[in-house]
């Protein structure tokens, strides 16, 4: 299958002259597959995602995303790690946001917010104000809204990390029967290995000072059992060999 | 605290305001004839609206006033918010800017009646003149202090042009600064339109200075109490507006 | 032009006793009998109104004769066509300077003033230059031939002056009719310190001048106006009760009674002449004694100023 | 966009502005006299500097600004920022103010002239006056708008205590805001010199006062430069510290 | 040993006319104890948590803290689940908040601002501004700002919940080891059940609309094996039942 993003000894940092934060990053990822991204704490996930989201320019390198133009989407939704919700707009209304300038009808924005609000639970919750909502309520818009321009790409930065186990679990099913039926690209960061063995059919580790990318395995452990718990350990012992932030 | 709690305070604190200010006009502290007594006020009113000179100057200067207020929010919200957006535009004008903004109104006026002649338009150019730069201070600074973060999300969700990026993210994010420029230009629209209509346009404002210089100070007051009643109930209605618009705000 | 279409002119005026005669002939319709249409327009201070005059807004202009002359010099070309008033300005003060300046004020009274209360008199005018302030020097340096050191010379819008002085912040200020009376009125502590005549004989007052453009274009209506405004000074003149009724219309309606206007038409602060001949060599006397002071630079040729063609003509018929 | 250009770019601003300042001026299409070139500013400065007025009007002028900004500065943010934090305070004050609110400078010159007389005092106080109206909304706008999630941060780390929470958490957070009006006060302050100085106090409005008297247009503008390069040095080295103090903004 | 919070039958609800949210909570909490909350997302978990630090009134019910006044020492300390750090604070700054105002040098502040730092591992970034830190580091620079007050009483808002799992086992343990030394009270909320029957003795299910206590038990799992994992099921059955959010 055709690579959809496609990093070529990219370097990121912020500022001019700080040290760079991720360095010599060179990266394909298959249409369809879904990729896990995981190291410690500051290494520079949400970095890598910021700049596959085009929102953050590398230093060095080529960036290069094959974008599907299907007409009423958009080719990347991107779940930040803060929810990042418009204070200003109600929850359904924050929801559209992506959907606002493709050529569709209000109508049609309308229920396709609703139906991503359903997906994360959150039916009732569509006239509400960003701060009236909890912590992991406020996640989950985060989630619908990028659910909700149903993109070829789906970037997720930490999305269930103020989830209860029961919600998650679910999302976590959900997430996985839409990559089954759609065949959507997913680049999911997490901190929670378990998580990242359940869900990705690839998982890459990230570390060092500047980090770069020290693993990158085909995950095929299956979703429990010893096979799964070994692979979990083995990253275990991978991330803490090059834990050096 | 509700409503009436708070409108039974605000009514408290006029009528604390207008007795002591009938006691200073009583007691002789201030030389007769310069400071009528607010109970003088009533009798001036009915006087003027017999006259029907009233009438005439509180719409004379409401439509200048409308106008200037008009003109002058929307063209400092929209030049403020393009510095403020636009570096090299910002640059390129800032110190322009710094020569302009602080000529007074009074300066103005032989500009105002080359353009404009003698008319109502040169007055409403005085007034908007004052609350453009108002706004346009205010708008600068409130777009410039919109979360960068919530650029960055129009930016990943398509919004990321001009138009949806100015609609959708900057005007939202910075409208509460911009609203308080506003706010603050609805009182100095009314400040100047006094200095906007010195030079023979005719409105309240020259209706005081005529009282003034023929020292009727019952008049002057009569007309100082129009202006902050107009101004007072605009900006109570802007406040209630606001209340509405800013609502997603604790 | 015929009947039916009249010669439209705008008329700038300073809002003050000494333009009665234009109001006189707008509100007794002399002018539109003569095929004129006015529009007044009302001014705050001359410079204002001659930068309008300059900027073509306005056609002729009720105001002093000191800024015609300054505009002119400025390549304005405006020319004074009639006189409307003279020795307007006069000194009123108040408390315990007026008193103590009485009836025949000397260089003493003022030392003895500041001997008394520890401070110069403060006197309000309007900046140097101005006909105010030349000759109210005039009067004290002059006249009365006060030791400059003894007073202070305060130079202030002159609505301010008023304000100031019965705030007390001043003890006398140069004021013109009809704030006189009005003040008078107001306070009886204001007391009339000197006349105009007193400050300087024939002092320069508000003249009637036009842009020599209009004075081109319709000489006929110019003519007629002039005309007019020679029957509205002989109105104030033979019937101020009358002509204060109409000027009320103009100056101070609901601000102040016909009454004061009358008072202030019979005071010592009024005296309405229409012949600007006179009104030459008083000028030139006024800006040689400004030189001399070493308020004005130079001297402006004055004569120039003038086109006489107008009144002679009304005068003549 | 390093300082370099962005220095180039308003000097070029500035140049362009001054050329097409000077086209107008000699194309004739304003009356001659009204408006002088630029280039005639540099002899008039010339002339008022050798017969030493410039010098002290400007130092007259500067001292009524300075007074009258920090006291309408500090004044205004303080009465800004109590009527924001106390609801009671802010309902019984709100109409007092609305009704003061309105009330143009020149109105205000008789009371500064019974307060003060003719003095410094009374200009300082007319400067203070609009300066202080723009920093009072300018405060109470940006202390409503402080997150509140900040302030129950302060509670919860006690600093809920007026003093600490007023410090560390509330101007602290209406920085931007409060800046944005200090700034506007900034150029507001000198727009009212010149009206200040109209009632016989020295300094640089009255001076522009008598030269427009006399129509000495070139000294006027000569003034007008003046004050624009006093306002531009200043608000310039405002944003120079604002930027400073806000470092914390991206 | 004596309870040092004391919940009464305590209601609690945004706003003056809205459903409540939690109902009749009556608990006490001993001096010493590690409690964990966990239930489902929206239940108001922050909110009771908000509630105990007396940032929220109660509609009805007692709410009584027992606060030792030591000297040079808060009562309370708080994480919140976002980390709400003052924008106009560098990092070390941030951290002394609590401790302004205390009667202790300026010196004394300082050094106690680094040790909370380094406690959560970030010596290098005291002179960063907020903006400058990813995810993780900023929830970290929260619990160093709560733990520099050394409180008796240290109310936990989901601390973890942005840390790699690296990070994460190492502020556990830190976090255990500060409770067995100094006795310390902390009322920790989660969505991790793992992580509560890991670290507390006493496990406290919030569940249903509105919520209310449904499981109160005392965890002596160990920290490991099968009973570990036994309790954690258990815990997740209980909180399916519950679940109506
Ligand atoms: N300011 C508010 N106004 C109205 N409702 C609110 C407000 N804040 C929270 N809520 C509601 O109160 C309920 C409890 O919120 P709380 O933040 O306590 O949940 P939580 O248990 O912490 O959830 P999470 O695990 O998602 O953080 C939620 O349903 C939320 O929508
Ligand atoms: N605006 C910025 N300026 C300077 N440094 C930054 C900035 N944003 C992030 N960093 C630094 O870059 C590094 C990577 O940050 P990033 O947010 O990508 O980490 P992360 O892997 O997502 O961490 P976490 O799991 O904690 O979210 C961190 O060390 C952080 O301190
Ligand atoms: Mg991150
Ligand atoms: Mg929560």
């Amino acid at each position: 299958m055709a690579a959809v993003i496609d990093l070529n000894g990219v370097s990121i940092g912020y500022g001019d002259s700080a040290p760079p934060v991720l360095v010599d990053v060179t990266l394909s990822v298959e249409r369809g597959s879904f990729v896990a991204i995981v190291g410690p704490s500051g290494v520079g996930k949400s970095t890598l995602l910021r700049v596959v989201a085009g929102l953050h320019k590398a230093r060095t390198g080529g960036v290069t995303i094959h974008q599907d133009q299907r007409p009423a989407h958009r080719p990347v939704g991107l779940v930040f790690q803060d929810a990042r919700l418009l204070p200003w707009r109600k929850v359904v209304k924050n929801v559209q946001l992506g959907l606002e300038g493709l050529p569709i009808s209000a109508a049609d924005r309308l229920r396709r917010a609703e139906d991503a609000l359903k997906l994360v639970r959150l039916d009732g919750y569509a006239r509400r104000w960003p701060y009236e909502l909890s912590g992991g309520q406020r996640q989950r818009v985060g989630i619908a809204r990028a659910m909700a321009v149903d993109p070829d790409i789906l970037l997720m930065d930490e999305p269930f990390g103020a989830l209860d186990a029961i919600t998650r679990n679910n999302l976590q099913d959900e997430l996985r029967r839409i990559h089954r039926e759609t065949g959507k690209t997913i680049l999911f960061v997490t901190h929670d290995l378990e998580e990242a063995v359940h869900l990705a059919d690839r998982i890459i580790v990230l570390g060092g000072t500047p980090a770069r990318v020290v693993r990158d395995v085909k995950n095929d452990a299956g979703r429990d059992g010893a096979v799964f718990r070994d692979q979990v350990e083995k990253l275990r012992l991978e991330i803490a060999d090059n834990y050096s932030i | 605290m509700n409503t009436r709690t708070s409108l039974s305070l605000s009514a408290l604190g006029v009528v604390a305001f207008l007795l002591g200010w009938e006691a200073v006009a009583r007691s002789g502290v201030v030389p007769a004839g310069l400071l009528p007594s607010p109970s003088a006020v009533p009798t001036a009113f009915l006087a003027e609206v017999q006259r029907g000179i009233w009438q005439k100057m509180v719409v004379a200067s409401l439509s200048h006033y409308a106008v200037g207020l008009a003109l002058g929010t929307f063209l400092g919200v929209a030049f403020g918010t393009a510095a403020a957006l636009w570096r090299v535009w910002d640059a390129f004008q800032s110190w322009v800017v710094r020569m302009l903004r602080p000529i007074p109104a009074i300066a103005w006026i032989p500009f105002a009646i080359i353009w404009f002649g003698v008319s109502e338009g040169a007055a409403s150019f005085l007034i908007a003149l004052t609350v453009f730069w108002i706004n346009y201070y205010a708008s600068y600074s409130a777009v410039r202090g919109v979360d960068k973060d919530l650029i960055e999300l129009g930016h990943a969700f398509g919004q990321g042009g001009l138009i949806p990026r100015l609609f959708k993210i900057i005007l939202p994010g910075a409208l509460p600064g911009i609203l308080s420029g506003l706010r603050a230009g609805l009182g100095q629209g009314w400040m100047t339109v006094v200095a906007a209509e010195l030079f023979g346009i005719s409105g309240l404002g020259m209706r005081m200075m005529e009282a003034s210089g023929l020292l009727a100070t019952n008049i002057v007051v009569l007309y100082m109490v129009t202006i902050a009643l107009l101004y007072g109930v605009s900006d109570f209605l802007f406040m209630q507006v606001q209340a509405r618009v800013l609502s997603w705000q604790r | 032009s015929r009947a039916a279409d009249p010669v439209k002119l705008e008329i700038g005026y300073i809002p003050i006793l000494a333009a009665s005669p234009l109001f006189i002939v707008d509100g007794q319709g002399w002018a539109k009998d003569a095929g004129i249409a006015l529009k007044l327009t009302r001014f705050e201070s001359g410079p204002h109104a001659i930068q309008a005059m300059a900027a073509g807004q306005i056609d002729l202009l009720y105001a002093g004769v000191a800024p015609v002359l300054v505009a002119r010099t400025k390549g304005v070309d405006v020319a004074v066509i009639a006189n409307s008033a003279v020795e307007e300005m006069v000194v009123a003060g108040r408390g315990a300077f007026a008193k103590a300046l009485g009836a025949n004020p000397t260089p003493d009274t003022f030392k003895k003033f500041f001997a008394d209360t520890g401070r110069k008199p403060k006197i309000g005018t309007q900046p140097p230059g101005s006909v105010p302030d030349t000759v109210l020097k005039h009067w004290l340096f002059k006249v009365i031939k006060v030791d400059p050191a003894d007073v202070e010379l305060v130079p202030m819008g002159i609505e301010k002056t008023q304000q100031a002085l019965l705030a007390g912040a001043l003890d006398a200020a140069t004021i013109r009719e009809p704030t006189v009376t009005v003040t008078q009125q107001l306070d009886p502590n204001v007391t009339l310190l000197a006349t105009g005549a007193q400050m300087f004989p024939d002092q320069p007052g508000t003249v009637v001048s036009a842009r020599a453009e209009v004075l081109k274009k319709h000489p006929d209506a110019i003519q007629a106006l002039v005309k007019a405004h020679l029957r509205a000074v002989d109105l104030i003149a033979k019937d101020p009760a009358a002509a204060s009724k109409i000027v009320n219309e103009y100056l101070g309606k609901g601000l102040m009674e016909p009454k004061t206007l009358e008072a202030a038409f019979r005071g010592p602060g009024s005296k309405f002449v229409a012949d600007p001949h006179g009104v030459v060599p008083a000028v030139e006397k006024m800006m040689g004694f400004a030189k001399e002071i070493g308020s004005a630079e130079g001297v402006i040729p004055v004569a120039e100023a003038f086109d006489f063609r107008f009144y002679d003509a009304a005068v003549a018929k």
